[in-house]
């Protein structure tokens, strides 16, 4: 008996739930400036979340997936990230986006039912949102390959959950991105839940990390609730993937802190003490902590903070709610460059039977 | 005899099964604890426990794959995928393998599944949540599709489609699982495949249809009868195979028909259904067959989905048009 | 101007679109060094480099999933699939991300692919080699369906695929690929997409056939030539928008109208085309729309292929059976 | 930076190319009845082998998969399982299921072209040859979970090539086995290519037998020429199954000797060079070599062998040929358990047009 190959994941955390240095922090962390940032960026998608919850619990918006306990992963791809990257991210990912330059009304149009939201203002080229689990898997393996093949120095960020680990798309999309050593670099959000199913139930292997080893590139498992880890991986793994390094599998340990959806109802599967546990370990007050105790960050601060974060926030939720219900000819203006004469008759029916100011479901 | 919603109808043929045959497992994407996203499998992992209600990881070709290997084992499984539009990375394993396991080898094998799933719009879901792949999956030789549209119906079909040989794929109305609820006896009777059911009698038109248009196709038939007009409504049940001698046999009477079909018009059922209608009735139609149908474009989003849905309107204004014409 | 085949026909445009644009990329099984299992990507490797000629895994999903990341991305792929049979693992990609990625964007992004593969039957192939899903891709929103039948209309047609800005699924009628050969100039040009042709013209009936069958459609009409009977043969070529408005002409001049597929029956894009006529054009039809196709079974193994495929045979008694209704 | 998890995977021979013993073999090689066996059920393949072309090379017989280069591994698989498992395997694996039982005039009935090659008196709960490539990996895991419900001490065995390992179907199958620990073996059969697309054209992997690490459980790598390695291995991962220690991966590394199929040239795109030393490391020759070495088989036997498995398979191939061609009603009989009234007229006319005594085209 002979070794054929061995190997190992490595895993990353600077700071302790307590916001605690547990080990010597990279370089760009020693800026508060940026680590302010990477708060402040939390602290907004915390507000845009609540807005959200607040819309859909009074019928003024559809189905919402809340990002709660995925801020620090979301502000450190969101950060991380080159404008001229591409990003493929999931329901869940809202936050990464908004730092990307999707407004908040845009996300609420696409909550609310309305394609428009995803003819958004943050970098045109970045993927819509993806619901069917773990496809994006595949296209990101597909625009990492049109980057090499241009000689473009740009990254393919492709986001996915625990669940989406279970699919083929997933592996087949990783495993591509090995032959070619593609510039992808996949986050994986393992916040512990597929809805209702826990991650123990997706598969038995020890990390989700180690899945990499079987596209033959490297996995990392990091504390997803610090975000000084994420941004860590993360922007190392952008520096790789840019350079010709190929690609990277980070799986980020997180915990889902809300419902699945605003349609799902988690204390039916979960028991209330895990939930109360993972708050002890989230990543916005651990960061606020540690900016507390570097003095860097004030009450004042914070106030301030919180204010225009409302104020936006609900500026936007008020142009998303002022804006017309999408007329019935959407349906057909965007299904081919150019609408195929065979469907004219049809398109004329419809928009002759159904007036244009017909019922109204926002949500 | 207790009221129940369709939803619950299913959950009870579904316990009804687990307790009468030890070969009946039920697997799907929370199907467990949670019992389903829409609770069609509410209790039955704390019934009849985790081996026999399995919460499955997420990938559907998976849950399909696996049932197509317990079926062949022995097993009856019945899977859940959380929404048709979900269901397309399955067409594979049902059509290359469960529809041929009996003829590849020729009867030695078999494959007695189901694959239950909520179909169809009108409940202003996200993206993806308001499929109607029911004509690909009737596209497919070897396997039966089955579609109920009443919690009595969802009862008698399930069971029925439980104990079939053959591999059945069960499609539920999302949109009609809560939206009225109906005597049912735990009978354990089933009922029969293969056949249409005629829900109200009538001269003067057919209307065809199945799932949510079933509801809709009757409260135009209602509004019809106000009016004098005598609709005769035919729910289809099993897409594949289509009993259309019953359907003939209606037309032959009435000389005219309307099909209602939520999916999307190009290639549906309800072509198929038009087609026989004109080639094997054309003696009998006194008017075209009209179909009433989505249009050839992506669901959209919900804010539209008022407008992409047929509608009693829609329905009305094509049973005016055939009983118009000369 | 050379004689070539339907294959070289297809390998013709494909050297020609890599050669004119720098963005066209070809992917697939073994379509490198090998060629493709048909010599359809014959010797573009060696011209284009493995860079835009990429020998794919094994995997349909990712061929069709990384097709839809590069068209995204501005690359204009043309992905080949290795026989229909396998393409079912694709249609999730197709429908869900392919055929919705303009529409879900409201015009932001686009996603200008070819999907191409041989379908069909009559080559004595092993199980799994003689699909035909086109009616299940024609069921899909926002994807173009084609499906040539001669070397020139194949040249054509890909052209125009590959620079059409949406996804097209190309379908190539294997038993043709090396069956007859046609003057084939490489001029670069295009035929239109969305339309029919009509490769011979005549007053008596519409045979009306795409694929491999419309070469089984034009013996038919020549043998019935000799007796005098003028048959119109329409190619539908374009299966998904179908082009109604010249089969519903020639069907308002014929009165008599045979649809012919070697798909199975139920819901095939012939019940759609004998749909339409009888909803259209039911006051010009002299006698019922037949629809010549393959029966609902699974397609069986070579010795009982010529029992399953629609033959000449089956189109004379067809269109006999619908010159003869009174 | 910690590290979260650590893998090997070891690699095993016995035989090496020369068919001299390069470790202590294990306890069922000691018996030189065993060795015999395996080898005389080598030799079989290899007479079928050469019979199918033949007949395909006369019109006689339809597309053929040949499994030269194969035979270690198929005979040890064959050798090991029990009737009571389950056998899932593909086209070039007919070697196996001869050993099952399958005669060889049922697999030329399947190659010819007529669907009573899979009605085989193998044993009858065997799966049919699958031809979608890897589909069978998750017919094995339902297989694996319903022997495990029944409490039943079978196991379901799937083979499968190296180009399966790249589709989604292979991973989920791999993935759902080590949920929950089913009693599968998965035995890739890592012949280098995959028609024209070599190995690392696959993936990036070092090893194939890597891949389980992904599901949470064990692969190994082994020579699949060394047909004592195979054995052993299989043996063992056989075992495990068999009382509750859960699936194996085993990647045997073998070599395609000859064409993907008799519709393929592989001298279009692979060197001659490759093949010829191939050719050096066969695993029929090493196991001869090793049995004449240890005086235990002879020119006689081998000769009075040969004899033997030609009569043998000469007369299954007349009893082939002399099959009528099946009758058209099949393509219905086993449609359904009872044909649905609907289809009664279409299999009527079907039927009543072509005759029973239509042309046929055997292959
Ligand atoms: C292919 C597919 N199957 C099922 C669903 C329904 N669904 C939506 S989210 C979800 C769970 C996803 O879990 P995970 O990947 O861990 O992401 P998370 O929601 O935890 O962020 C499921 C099953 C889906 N969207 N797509
Ligand atoms: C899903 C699918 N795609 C494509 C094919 C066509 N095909 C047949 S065999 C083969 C290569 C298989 O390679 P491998 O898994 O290594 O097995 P081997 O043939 O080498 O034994 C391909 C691509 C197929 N049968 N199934
Ligand atoms: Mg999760
Ligand atoms: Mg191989």
């Amino acid at each position: 008996m002979t070794i054929a190959a061995q190997f190992q994941v490595e895993y990353q955390q600077f700071l302790d739930p307590l916001g605690r240095v547990v080990r010597p922090l990279p370089a760009f962390a020693e800026h508060p400036a940026a680590l302010i940032a990477l708060y402040e960026a939390m602290v907004l998608m915390r507000t845009y979340d609540a807005k959200a919850i607040a819309l859909q619990r009074t019928g003024q918006l559809g189905t919402f997936a809340s990002l709660l306990g995925n801020e620090a992963v979301e502000a450190a791809v969101g950060t991380a990230m080159a404008k001229e990257d591409v990003l493929l991210c999931t329901y869940r990912e809202n936050g990464v986006q908004l730092m990307r330059g999707v407004t908040v009304r845009e996300l609420f149009l696409y909550w609310g039912g309305d394609e428009r939201g995803s003819d958004f203002s943050g970098p045109r080229h970045d993927f819509p949102t993806c619901v069917t689990i773990a496809s994006q898997c595949l296209h990101a393996a597909g625009v990492g390959y049109a980057i090499k093949l241009r000689r473009q120095p740009r990254v393919a960020v492709c986001m996915f959950g625990d669940g989406a680990t279970s699919k083929g798309d997933f592996y087949e999309g990783v495993n591509a991105a090995g032959i070619w050593r593609l510039p992808v670099v996949f986050v994986l959000t393992n916040n512990q839940w597929a809805i209702s199913v826990p991650r123990r139930g997706q598969t038995a292997a020890q990390t989700l990390a180690q899945k990499a080893i079987a596209a033959g590139f490297d996995g990392v498992q990091i504390d997803g609730n610090d975000v000084i880890a994420v941004h860590h991986a993360v922007r190392e793994a952008l520096a790789r993937a840019r350079s010709g390094g190929g690609p990277t599998l980070i799986e980020a340990l997180t915990y889902r802190l809300g419902d699945h959806t605003t349609a799902d109802d988690a204390s039916r599967y979960r028991p209330a003490e895990e939930v109360a546990d993972a708050w002890k370990k989230e990543p916005v007050l651990r960061l606020r902590n540690y900016l507390l105790e570097a003095r860097v960050w004030s009450k004042e601060q914070e106030e301030g903070l919180l204010r225009r974060c409302n104020e936006h926030v609900q500026a936007e939720a008020q142009a998303y709610l002022d804006t017309p219900a999408p007329p019935a000819r959407q349906m057909f203006d965007y299904l081919y460059a150019t609408l195929p004469g065979a469907y004219a008759a049809r398109r004329a029916a419809i928009l002759g039977v159904t007036s244009e100011h017909g019922p109204d479901h926002a949500g | 005899m207790a009221q129940i919603t369709l939803v619950e109808a299913v959950n009870l043929a579904l316990a009804r099964s687990l307790a009468s045959d030890p070969e009946v497992v039920v697997l799907g994407q929370d199907v467990g604890r949670d019992g389903g996203v829409f609770r069609a499998t509410l209790g039955l992992l704390e019934k009849f426990g985790s081996e026999r209600v399995i919460d499955m990881p997420l990938a559907e070709n998976l849950i399909v794959g696996m049932s197509i290997g317990m079926a062949v084992e022995g097993l009856k499984p019945v899977c859940e995928i959380q929404f048709a539009g979900f269901a397309y990375t399955t067409i594979d394993q049902l059509l290359n393998h469960a529809g041929r396991m009996r003829h590849r080898t020729q009867g030695r094998l078999a494959c007695p599944m189901v694959m239950r799933m909520p179909c169809g719009a009108g409940i202003h879901a996200p993206e993806h949540h308001s499929e109607s792949p029911d004509a690909m999956f009737a596209h497919i030789p070897g396997i039966r599709v089955i579609y109920p549209s009443s919690p009595k119906r969802a009862y008698g079909l399930l069971l029925a489609a439980i104990r079939d040989p053959d591999p059945v794929v069960f499609l539920e109305p999302t949109r009609l699982y809560r939206l009225f609820k109906e005597e049912v006896a735990d009978s354990g009777e089933a009922l029969a495949l293969d056949t249409c059911f005629t829900l109200r009698e009538g001269n003067d038109l057919t209307l065809v249809t199945w799932g949510a248009m079933v509801h809709e196709s009757l409260q135009a038939a209602d509004e019809l009868a106000e009016q004098g007009i005598a609709i005769e409504v035919i729910d289809v049940a099993t897409l594949k195979p289509v009993d259309f001698d019953t359907i003939l046999a209606s037309v032959a009477r009435t000389g005219r028909c309307v099909v209602v079909t939520e999916a999307p018009h190009h290639c549906s059922i309800a072509s198929e259904i038009a087609a026989t209608l004109a080639e094997q009735g054309l003696l009998t139609l006194l008017a075209p067959v009209q179909r009433v149908t989505a249009p050839d474009v992506v669901v959209p989003f919900p804010r539209l989905e008022h407008h992409y849905l047929p509608d009693k309107r829609q329905i009305l204004a094509a049973v005016r048009k055939t009983l118009e014409f000369a």
